[in-house]
Formats: C-alpha cells, structure tokens, sequence
C-alpha cells in the first residue's frame, strides 16, 4: 500500500513538471494554431538566462526565474514579429519546417555561446534538500513544482474564461475575420498570446531545469515529449492539459517501477489508446 | 567531358594512394548534436597531442580533417569514412564515438589500405571487426568488472543494477553480474532503463524495495546523469546507507560542476580522471585547457584522442609516411608508453588498450573544483569483454 | 409502377430529441420528387441517414429488393444510391475530365487499377465527352476545377453524380449560392437527367421546386407533414402551419 | 446524345505531355544527374548513395504526406523495416544475392507500411502526428529489444552482399553500390510516375482534396489510404534495404524519430505533392548538409535552420512547388 501511495507522488510530481513545462504549448497548439517545435528551444534559452543570472551573477533563484521569463519573452518578441507572424494559418507542414528551422539556429547558438556542458540553476536552500510526507520523502523542489503547476493552470483559465482578454483571444481563434469586425485586434491579440505562451515555456524551463536540465540538445531532445503530452490533453485545453499530465505521469511512473524495461512500450501504447479514443485529445476543444 | 572527368578520377586516385610529405587524419565524431561534448574532447585531445609535440613526424606534416556525425549513424559513418579515404585522401581514420559507426567503417579499411584508430567506441567486439582496428580508449567490461572488486571489498553483498537498455549499457549489466559473482556476491535484481527515461523516482522506488545494499548504475553521459544523480539523493537512498557504484561515465568531469554538492562521495571506476597526478597528465591537461577554452569541459574522450594521436605518430614513424596499413598496424602491437591516464599498452593480439583502471570518488580539489580523486588502482587491466564475445 | 427506393418508419434522436421521426417514403425509376421543409426541419439528417453516414435508431431503407439500412456509405453508392453536396465537394486540383474519368473508372470498378492512364481507353474517354458535352464543360474540360465558375462546379457536381449511373440520385440543393443569371444552366441540366432515374431533390427554392418536381415531400421537425402534388401544397394547411406559424402542432398531428 | 468527335483533337493531352507524365523525361533526368554526379563527385559516391537511399524514404514519405495528406512524423519505420528485413536476411539466413535482399526490403517494407498506416490512419491532423510519433518510437523499442536479431545499438554487421549478377562487386569506391542505387531510384520513380497517373493515383490525390468527396463515389477511403501506406511501406522498403546494401551494417537510427523528420523536412523543402519536389528537397538538404558540415562540423546546424526559415520566407510551397507557381504567374504574364 505504502508502495502505491509512493507511485502516486512520483506520478503527480512528474506529471506536474511536465504540465509546467507542456502548458504553453498547449496554447500556441489550441489558441494560435501554430505547431511551434521551437517551444523546447524557447524554454531553454530561459534556462539559460535562469543560470546566468542566478549562478554566474549570483542574483538568487526569484531574480533568475524573473529575468528567465522577461528575458526570453524579449527575445521572442521580434521572432513573432517577423517569423510566426506569417505562420498564423499557414500549413501545418510550413509550420514544422519553420519552426525546425528556428530551433536549429537556437541550438547551434546555444552551444556556440555556452558550451556543450550542462547548465545548472542554484536552488535557494528551501528547495533544496527533502520534504518528509511520514511514509516517504519528496524533493523539494517537486513540491515547488507541483505548486507552480497549480498555480499556472488556475491563473491560465482564469485569463482564458474569465477575462476580457480571454473572449477576445477565443473569438481571434474560432473566427478571426467575425473577431476583426467586432473591432477586436487579431494581431495584438495574437502577439499577447504568443508572448504570454514563450513565458510560460520559459517558467517551464526553469522550474523543470532539475528534472530536465539545461543544455544545447534540450531544445529537440524533448519536443515529442511536449508534443505528445498536448495532443493527448487536447491542444488549448488547460484542464484538458492537465489530466493530460497527471494521466500520462501516472501511466510513466507505475509502468517504470513495474516493468522498466518495456517503459517505452508502455507509455507509447497508452498514447495510441488514448488519441484513438479520444482524436481531439481528453478534453479537446470540440471545434477542429 | 567524359575524359576529363576520368582524368580527375585516376589523378585523385594516385594522389591518395602515392606517397605524400601531408599526412591526412581523417576523424570522425559527433561534433554537433547532443553528444557535441564528447566531439569536442576528441579535437581538444587531438589539438593539445598536436601543441605539445607538433604537427610533424619526421618529414611529414599531418593534418587533420574533421567530419560531423551528431547521433549514430552508420550510413552516414560509412559514406563519410569512404569520403575521407577517397576524395580526401586519408592515410588514417580515427574518433568513432559510436560502436556502430566505427562497424559500419571497419570494412573499408583493408581495401583502402588504411588503419582505424579508436578513440571512444567502447564495445568489445569493435576490434574483431577488422584486423586494422586498434583501440586507445576503454571497453565497458574494463572498466565495469573492477568495480565489482570494490563493492565486495566494502562488504556489501547483495546489488541491485540499473543500467541504460542499449548495447553499452547491457555489456555493464553483463561484465558486472559476471565478475561480482565471482567474488560470490549476488545480484538481486537488474533493471534496463530506457534511454529516453527522465524521472527516476520510481526506479529508486524499486532500488529501496529490491533490498539491495547497494546499486550498480551505467549511463551514458549527458542530462539523464544528473537527474539519476538527484533522483538517488532527493529520494532518501544515500541517507538510506544504499552505496552508490557506477563507472566513470556517470561522474565525467564535465558534468561534475551541474551534479555540484550532490555529486561528492560517488566512488567510480573508470580509466582516466583529468585530476590523476603525473607529469605526463599535467602537461597534457595544461596543453589540453588552452585547447578547449573553457577547463569544466575537458573529459574523458580528449585523452583517448591524445593517446590515438600518439599511436598514429608511431605509425607514420614506422612506414616512413608511406601508405601501408599492415605495417602501421603491426608497428604498434606491444606498444608501451606512459599516456596521461597512467602505463598503457596496446595488447598486440585483440589491438585493445591494456591500462590502470582507477577507484575514484568524487571530491574538491584545494581551489574548491569538483574533481574525480583517485584513491585505489587497478593495474594492467586488459578487456574481459572480448573473452564473453567470443564465447 | 414498382418501388425502386423506400424508406420505412425511419427513426434518428439526438439525445432525447427525435429529428427524424418515424419517415417513410417511396420512390419509383424515373420519379422527380422534391423535399422541402423549413428551417431545422431534419433534411440534412435525413440525407445523412439516407446516405449512410449516419446510423438510424430504428426503421430500415431498401434500394430494389434489398435492405441497405445495415451497409455503409460506399456500398449504398456501389448499389446506385447516390448524392450530390450542398456545398460543392470538388478535387479543387483536378480537371473536369479528370472527375468524370475517376467516377466512371469507379463505376466500372476499375479505380483501384496501378497503372495505365484513363486516356488511353477510347469508350471511356468518349463517354467523358459526352458527359462534359451534356453539362456544357466540355470547353472547360482540361482547366482545374478551382479555376472554374461557381456555378460551372455546380453543374461538375451534378455530372460527377451521373458519371456513377445512378438509380436514385439525392440532389442537396443543386442550385445554392449559384448566381441568378446561372440557375438556367442548372436547371436546364436537370431537365435532361435520365428519365429513368428516380431523382429526389432536397432544396427550398420554391420555383425551382414548382417546376422541377412532380410531387413534393413536406418535412417538419421530424416528421412528414405532406407528400402528395406541387400544386396543392400550398393549400395544405399543416405545411402552412409548418412554415408560418407553431411548428410544434405540425409534429402532434402527425 | 450527339458526341461531340470534333474536339476530340485539342481535348486529350498532346503526346509529349504523355511522355512527361509518363515519367520518361524524370527518368532521363535522374539518368542525367546520377551520371553528373558520378563524374563531378567520383570521390563522393557514397554520400551520393545515401541521398538515393534517403531519396526512395522521401518518395515514398510523398506518396502518404504528398498525394494523401496524411501527417506524419514517423515514416522511417517503414525504410528501417526494409533495412532490417534485408539486413536480417543477409545477416542470419544468408541471403546475401543483392536483388533478393532488395526484394525482402520491399516486402518487409510493405508490412511494416501496412501496420503503420493500420494505426496512424484512426486519427487525423495533431492526433494523428501523434500517433506516428509514437509508432516510430515503438518500431524503435522493438528492434532495441529484439537485439539477438538486430544487433540493437551496436548495429547490425555482417552483411556480405553478393556481388550483383555476379559480375559487380560492392567495393570500396562505391560504384557498384551507387549504380544499383540510382537504378532502383530510376526504376521506382518511373513506377511511381505510373502509378500517380493511374485510376488508383488520382484516387489517391482525390482523398486529399476532399476524402467526403471520395467516398461519396463509393470508395472506402480508409481502403485507399491504406493501401497507398503498403505501396509507399514498398517504396521505403527499397530504399532500406538498398542502404543495408550499400553500408552493410544497418543502426537504430534507421527506425528513429530523427530520420522521420528529417525526411519530413526534405519533403516539406522541396515541395509536397509532387515526385520532382520530393527528389530536388532531398538533393538540396543533403548536399547543403554535407557541404556546411564538412566545413564547420561544429556549428553547420545553425546555417541549416537559417537555411529551412528562409525557404519559408521566400518559397513557401517548397523549392519545387514555389519554382513551378513562379513560373505559372511569368506564363501567365506574358499570354
């Protein structure tokens, strides 16, 4: 029994990263329709920032998370301007080729600049070290995860159902031309998105570096793992997202103490059952 | 058109087979991609063997001529190898990180008449796969079965193994089963672990209800070290008293600053640290930090390239910088030098590299750096490994 | 005159709502015969169970002697059932010819052929031509149908539908969104459709209706409300009713 | 009904564009450039026989994504069965007669096309990605565990081919192994050209306009598909298996996710639905690739990407198809 509850913590921590990492995806998939394969090298260009800042200037964990986010949205800021902007309704092919594109450059940059080595964010000492939970103990920073996770889901659909912002961004999608009748400017809806969507691929960069650490190769070494955990929620769903994670985390964790071996079968038969029943993912948006 | 175009062909290829004062090395790695680390250790071994003795031997002048694999690929391998011997003119091939590649290549060696050194590729078998194959680097079993001798010299009975599931990763499964055995220890369990595995919580779930004593782990270097490294610490195994052994590929010096605190006290074994104490490994580090720009990320591979860099140069001694394959290969059989890692010799029957494989644990150094401190070694270790292919 | 197409107590709910409620109809060969209904009347369902691309709940259809309720929506195209779209469904790449050539090909069971190319066989290309010639393309018949009129795809939509030689032919409004001056066209087109052929045509453009059918089918929420002759549906006080006033008394009564 | 004869002249296509669909001109040029190739790059025939190998995946990859518009990420399953399925043969059964070998890799080809395309066709767009995401990666899983039959990472060796007809060996210099190759490309694409204007090729671009449409004729679309993922598993078979030839060792890496995308950037770069862009975005990628890497091997992937945004810049339909619109709009002009 002790065994199970164990599992299950390993999953929702697990599942918890990837959801942090994963959800900003979701919304340039769902909301933009842009399948960006450069969310990975977005993330790790906050990685980075996160570790310059927080180990090489000494700055501190929040500093670092705070530049990480700031930092890599003003990056991305001229990448929309002048790169995503003519995927909006393009193919999803020219998407892929685009975005493939783009996540080569950042790679060949990164290494070029930093080095093929691992890079590591410090962790301020709360989060170091182990949270006891009486049967069994759980890293620290898992729980900050965790609760990360939480928070960026809960203030995600707060924005998305419950704000002006949020109906705008819904009409762009479902109808840009019905949108931009009504007065609703498409392209600074979509600019707020795609920004709003690197900095959440940023914080999941940063608060996942411990499970998934920064380096030149994270940005593809990852991708179908972000790919595959949108599509399974269903793309733009944010409780869709995170079923989705907890899901997959739960299926990934007990498969690998289990049978380790076959991890892989596990997880990938999961993924086929699972799109195959549910083509828009567990809790897609209805409309294609 | 048609003429001309077969005129080019035959000079190209009298060109390469004649004889010729530039000596071309042609190596092969992966010098982008998620390995780029490891490549840039073979040019920074090569580079520091070149600043320290010169680029000429004798009369000839020897350059060298990079090619890129960034994953393995033998297709590519093969093509690029055949490239190099070809247009490019290559009397030696060497690097390989990758096993298959360095089997893809191997067969072009006797009918292009050109020795293979190498550098990393660490399966056992790569040396049968052609007579012109010598190996400076390491082979998994070596490294593997001395560490077994420790964990029974610390007591410790019963092991659980976790390995990564592909090839390197099952010949340490095998040699450690096999020579911990022998010291009547007993494997509980052995766990394979998928390459792509991030999260490895679950898995030190299994390591505490497996109840071993210790674990045996084998990864290849790179991000999943590390998480494997925290997971083993954040989940209560090291205040748990479950010791930790591995290879050295788990603690490469150029991780060691991510693993950070969290690292100190692993105790590995492997065939080289770049904090071994000798003259020879001091002027090779020196040479090799200049190489490499920034000191954190010089590993292992570099001084397999440094020590294949120093093979070739007894070659091309030997054939006076004349194209003979069989005379350079034989040339170095029996070879005995001091090579920055310690004493090594390249055994003249499998070709393999006969060295000091060393207990090391994981410490800081006066300045504070992280370094892997060797305090036992193993002599004259030669490749059990061979002996298991064989069977 | 015999039953060539019958449609027998047919019964669809979409979660407790009955949008078609217990139809029946008959047709014979060489039938012209009109659906209309209002609004959210049920025809598009009742096309789509008709078709095969929705399961009914109950109720059966038959094509000839034979219950095709079971067999899916190829099959009832192989057996002669066949429909056009509402909204053209064209291979935007394709050429006229190309369509027909396919549909022929089809029809002769000879679409899954590897090699060879539809031009070489002189019979199928004759009847292409004629095809083409029939619907007026034939001057079109080598430019890509994306770069052909609206109305021009409409009348491909319609020769596509004859190419497979049907027995029964659903035409889903034929002439919508076609431009006044081009519903001649159309309408011309169906005029000489085979005169064996039972045509059932769903559509509400009330003069192409009066003028093309001769008996018109009133569907109401569901439910038939009026299968007789053009010229005393108008008097027909339940279709009134249906169309000007409380739709909900039009399901009662039936 | 009065057939109107008298058009019969200006209606069917004139002969020549019958020969160019018929693929004779393609051929000729693929003739012309693989001898180009030859005598330019005589030192180079093996990077030239992968990019024939890697041009039969692209082919076939074209035939699914291309004509069918289905999206996939994990097409290097049906090449790695064929590299396999050759490999394999050679390897443990001694089957090592080059055009034997050939045909394994096209029939385990085929099946490996046929369980594919049984998963990836349940689902559409995304979810379909998805799923031929994680076939690639169960392909993958499998030949890893399978190891005492595929070697697993270390590769599979020992892979003698015979010499071919008994008269050409396969040796160092790679002639043999390139001509072989370009005959197959040259063959496979004249069988393609074929079977793209056939009945069953227009059904097949017919599913990617408008599948509604298709089955509205009375054709299982499913059915189609499905058989165009043996055909294309076929033609990815051959080119596995011609690359187990060429290299004698067959890796991993030919049933990976990488090569997958790879090839789905070739295709997307030379342009997708048509045969010439298939082939032009794999020379195109292969040669910039060996070229850049050959002249910085540590940071040539950066040009690359550069390279792969610009083409969607300035040739948004790919090499090919922005070439042929280009030229369609100066035509257009001048009439």
């Amino acid at each position: 029994m002790q065994t199970v509850f164990s599992i299950a913590v390993d999953a929702l921590a697990y599942g918890m990263v990837l959801f942090v990492i994963s959800i900003g995806l979701s919304v340039t998939m769902g909301l933009m329709r842009v399948v960006n394969l450069a969310h990975g090298a977005f993330a790790m260009i906050a990685g980075y920032l996160a570790s310059y800042a927080a180990r090489d200037l000494g700055l501190g964990y929040a500093a670092g998370i705070l530049i990480a986010v700031v930092g890599t949205v003003i990056i991305a800021i001229p990448l929309e301007r002048f790169l995503y902007r003519r995927l909006y309704g393009a193919t999803e092919l020219t998407q892929v080729l685009m975005t493939i594109g783009i996540t080569f450059c950042v790679i060949g940059i990164a290494n070029f600049i930093f080095g093929p080595t691992l890079k590591t964010i410090p962790l301020p000492p709360a989060l170091q070290g182990s949270v006891d939970l009486g049967f069994r103990s759980i890293a620290a920073h898992r729980v900050f995860a965790i609760v990360c996770g939480l928070v960026v889901a809960l203030a995600l659909w707060f924005l998305i159902e419950r704000t002006a912002f949020g109906i705008r961004l819904r009409a762009a999608v479902d109808n840009a031309a019905m949108a931009a009748a009504l007065g609703v400017r498409t392209e600074v809806v979509y600019a707020v998105s795609f920004a709003v969507a690197i900095g959440l691929a940023a914080l999941g960069g940063v608060v996942g570096a411990e499970l998934l650490p920064v380096e030149p190769y994270y940005a593809l070494r990852y991708m179908v793992t972000f790919l595959v955990v949108v599509s399974v929620g269903g793309a733009g769903s944010i409780p869709g997202a995170l079923l989705a994670c907890l899901v997959l985390g739960a299926i990934d964790t007990t498969g690998r103490y289990l049978a380790p071996e076959y991890g892989e079968f596990f997880f990938y038969l999961a993924v086929i059952v699972i799109v195959t029943l549910f083509p828009r993912g567990l809790l897609g948006r209805s409309k294609q | 058109m048609k003429k001309l175009a077969m005129a080019a062909f035959a000079v190209a290829v009298l060109s390469s087979a004649a004889y010729a004062d530039t000596i071309k090395v042609g190596v092969i790695g992966p010098f982008s991609g998620p390995f780029a680390v490891s490549g840039k250790n073979f040019k920074v071994g090569i580079d520091a063997w070149l600043a320290v003795n010169g680029n000429k031997v004798g009369d000839n002048e020897i350059q060298i001529v990079y090619r890129d694999i960034p994953q393995a690929d033998p297709a590519q391998s093969k093509s690029l190898a055949q490239e190099l011997i070809v247009r490019e003119g290559v009397q030696y091939l060497a690097g390989f990180y990758f096993t298959p590649d360095a089997m893809a290549a191997a067969p072009l060696l006797s009918q292009g008449n050109v020795p293979m050194v190498v550098m990393n590729a660490a399966t056992s078998a790569i040396v049968t796969a052609s007579p012109y194959v010598v190996r400076t680097s390491f082979t998994m079993w070596q490294n593997t079965t001395p560490i077994a001798k420790v964990a029974k010299d610390q007591g410790v009975t019963k092991v659980i193994t976790l390995v990564s599931d592909y090839g390197p990763g099952i010949d340490a499964e095998n040699a450690f089963k096999a020579a911990f055995e022998k010291e009547d220890g007993q494997v509980v369990e052995t766990i394979r672990m998928p390459l792509s595995t991030n999260d490895f919580a679950p898995l030190m779930q299994r390591v505490k209800d497996s109840g071993a004593e210790a674990l045996f782990a084998f990864l290849p270097s790179g991000p999943p070290t590390l998480a494997f490294v925290k997971a083993y610490n954040d989940n209560g195994l090291k205040a748990a008293g479950i010791k930790f052994f591995a290879t050295g590929d788990l603690t490469p010096e150029s991780d060691l600053p991510a693993l950070g605190d969290a690292g100190l006290g692993l105790t590995t074994t492997y065939h080289y640290s770049v904090s071994h104490d000798s003259p020879e490994n001091k002027a090779f580090v020196a040479a090799a930090e200049k190489a490499i720009g920034n000191p954190v990320e010089l590993t292992f591979p570099a001084v397999g390239a440094y020590d294949g860099m120093y093979v070739i140069s007894r070659m091309i001694e030997a054939t006076g910088g004349k194209k003979d394959a069989k005379a350079a290969v034989e040339a170095v059989k029996g070879l005995s030098w001091t090579s920055p890692r310690g004493p090594v010799t390249i055994d003249p029957e499998s070709r393999h590299i006969t060295q000091n494989v060393y207990l090391r644990e994981v410490g800081r150094d006066a300045d504070g750096k992280y370094i892997n401190k060797e305090i036992q070694t193993f002599e004259k270790q030669g490749d059990p490994g061979l002996a298991f292919v064989k069977k | 005159m015999s039953t060539l197409f019958e449609v027998r107590n047919l019964r669809k709910n979409f979660g407790g709502l009955a949008v078609t409620n217990d139809v029946s109809i008959g047709l014979a060969p060489g039938d012209r015969v009109a659906l209309i209904g209002p609004n959210g009347a049920g025809k598009t369902t009742f096309v789509n169970l008709v078709t095969g691309n929705l399961k009914p709940d109950s109720g059966n259809v038959f094509l000839g002697n034979e219950d095709i309720t079971t067999l899916r929506a190829a099959e009832r195209v192989r057996r002669g059932l066949i429909r056009s779209f509402q909204v053209t469904r064209l291979f935007l790449d394709m050429t006229p010819e190309e369509h027909v050539a396919l549909a022929i090909l089809q029809r002769e069971g000879q679409a899954g052929r590897v090699v060879g190319h539809y031009s070489g066989r002189p019979a199928l290309m004759q009847e292409v031509r004629e095809i083409l010639h029939q619907f007026g393309l034939l001057e079109l018949s080598n430019i890509k149908a994306q770069e052909i009129a609206y109305g021009q795809q409409r009348l491909l939509e319609i020769a596509l539908a004859l190419a497979l030689r049907p027995k029964v032919l659903l035409l889903d409004e034929p002439a919508a969104g076609v431009p006044q001056s081009e519903t001649a066209r159309i309408e011309a087109a169906l005029k000489r459709l085979p005169a064996d052929l039972a045509v059932l045509m769903i559509d509400h453009d009330m003069d192409l209706v009066f003028r093309f059918a001769k008996r018109v089918i009133v569907l109401a929420a569901g439910t038939v409300i009026f299968d007789g002759l053009p010229k005393d549906v108008i008097a027909d006080a339940r279709v009134r009713e249906a169309y000007l006033g409380n739709y909900a008394d039009a399901g009662s009564v039936a | 009904m009065t057939a109107p004869v008298e058009h019969s002249a200006t209606v069917s296509p004139p002969v020549i564009r019958r020969l160019i669909d018929g693929g004779l001109i393609g051929a000729l040029a693929i003739a012309v450039i693989g001898a180009a190739g030859y005598y330019l790059f005589p030192n180079n025939l093996a990077l030239l026989t992968r990019m024939t190998a890697m041009a039969l995946l692209v082919l076939s990859l074209d035939l699914v994504t291309g004509y069918c518009g289905v999206a996939t990420l994990g097409h290097a399953a049906l090449f790695g069965a064929g590299a396999y399925g050759a490999g394999i043969a050679a390897a443990h059964f001694g089957i090592s007669e080059p055009l034997t070998m050939t045909l394994i890799g096209a029939v385990a080809g085929a099946v490996a096309g046929l369980v594919a395309g049984f998963v990836i066709l349940r689902a559409h767009g995304l979810a379909q990605l998805v799923l031929s995401i994680a076939v690639i990666h169960l392909f993958h899983e499998a030949a890893n565990k399978a190891s005492r039959w595929t070697g697993g990472s270390d590769g599979l060796s020992g892979i003698m081919p015979n010499a071919v007809f008994g008269l050409f060996e396969f040796d160092l210099w790679g002639q043999t192994a390139y001509i072989y190759g370009l005959a197959l490309l040259i063959l496979v694409f004249v069988a393609l050209k074929i079977l793209v204007r056939s009945p069953f090729g227009m059904l097949a671009r017919g599913v990617r306009e408008d599948p509604v449409r298709v089955g509205a004729m009375g054709v299982s679309v499913h059915s189609v598909l499905l058989r165009v993922y043996v055909i294309s598993g076929a033609v990815a078979g051959i080119g596995g298996a011609l690359s187990a030839i060429s290299t004698q060792v067959v890796g991993l890496d030919s049933l990976s996710f990488t090569l997958s995308a790879e090839a789905l950037v070739m295709l997307v770069l030379g342009g997708t639905g048509s045969l010439y862009g298939a082939l032009i975005g794999t020379i195109v990628f292969m040669f910039f690739e060996d070229t850049l890497s050959a002249i910085n091997p540590f940071h040539w992937l950066t040009i690359i990407g550069a390279l792969l945004v610009m083409v969607v810049l300035f040739a948004p339909k790919g090499l090919y198809g922005s070439a042929v619109a280009l030229v369609g709009r100066f035509r257009r002009r001048q009439a």
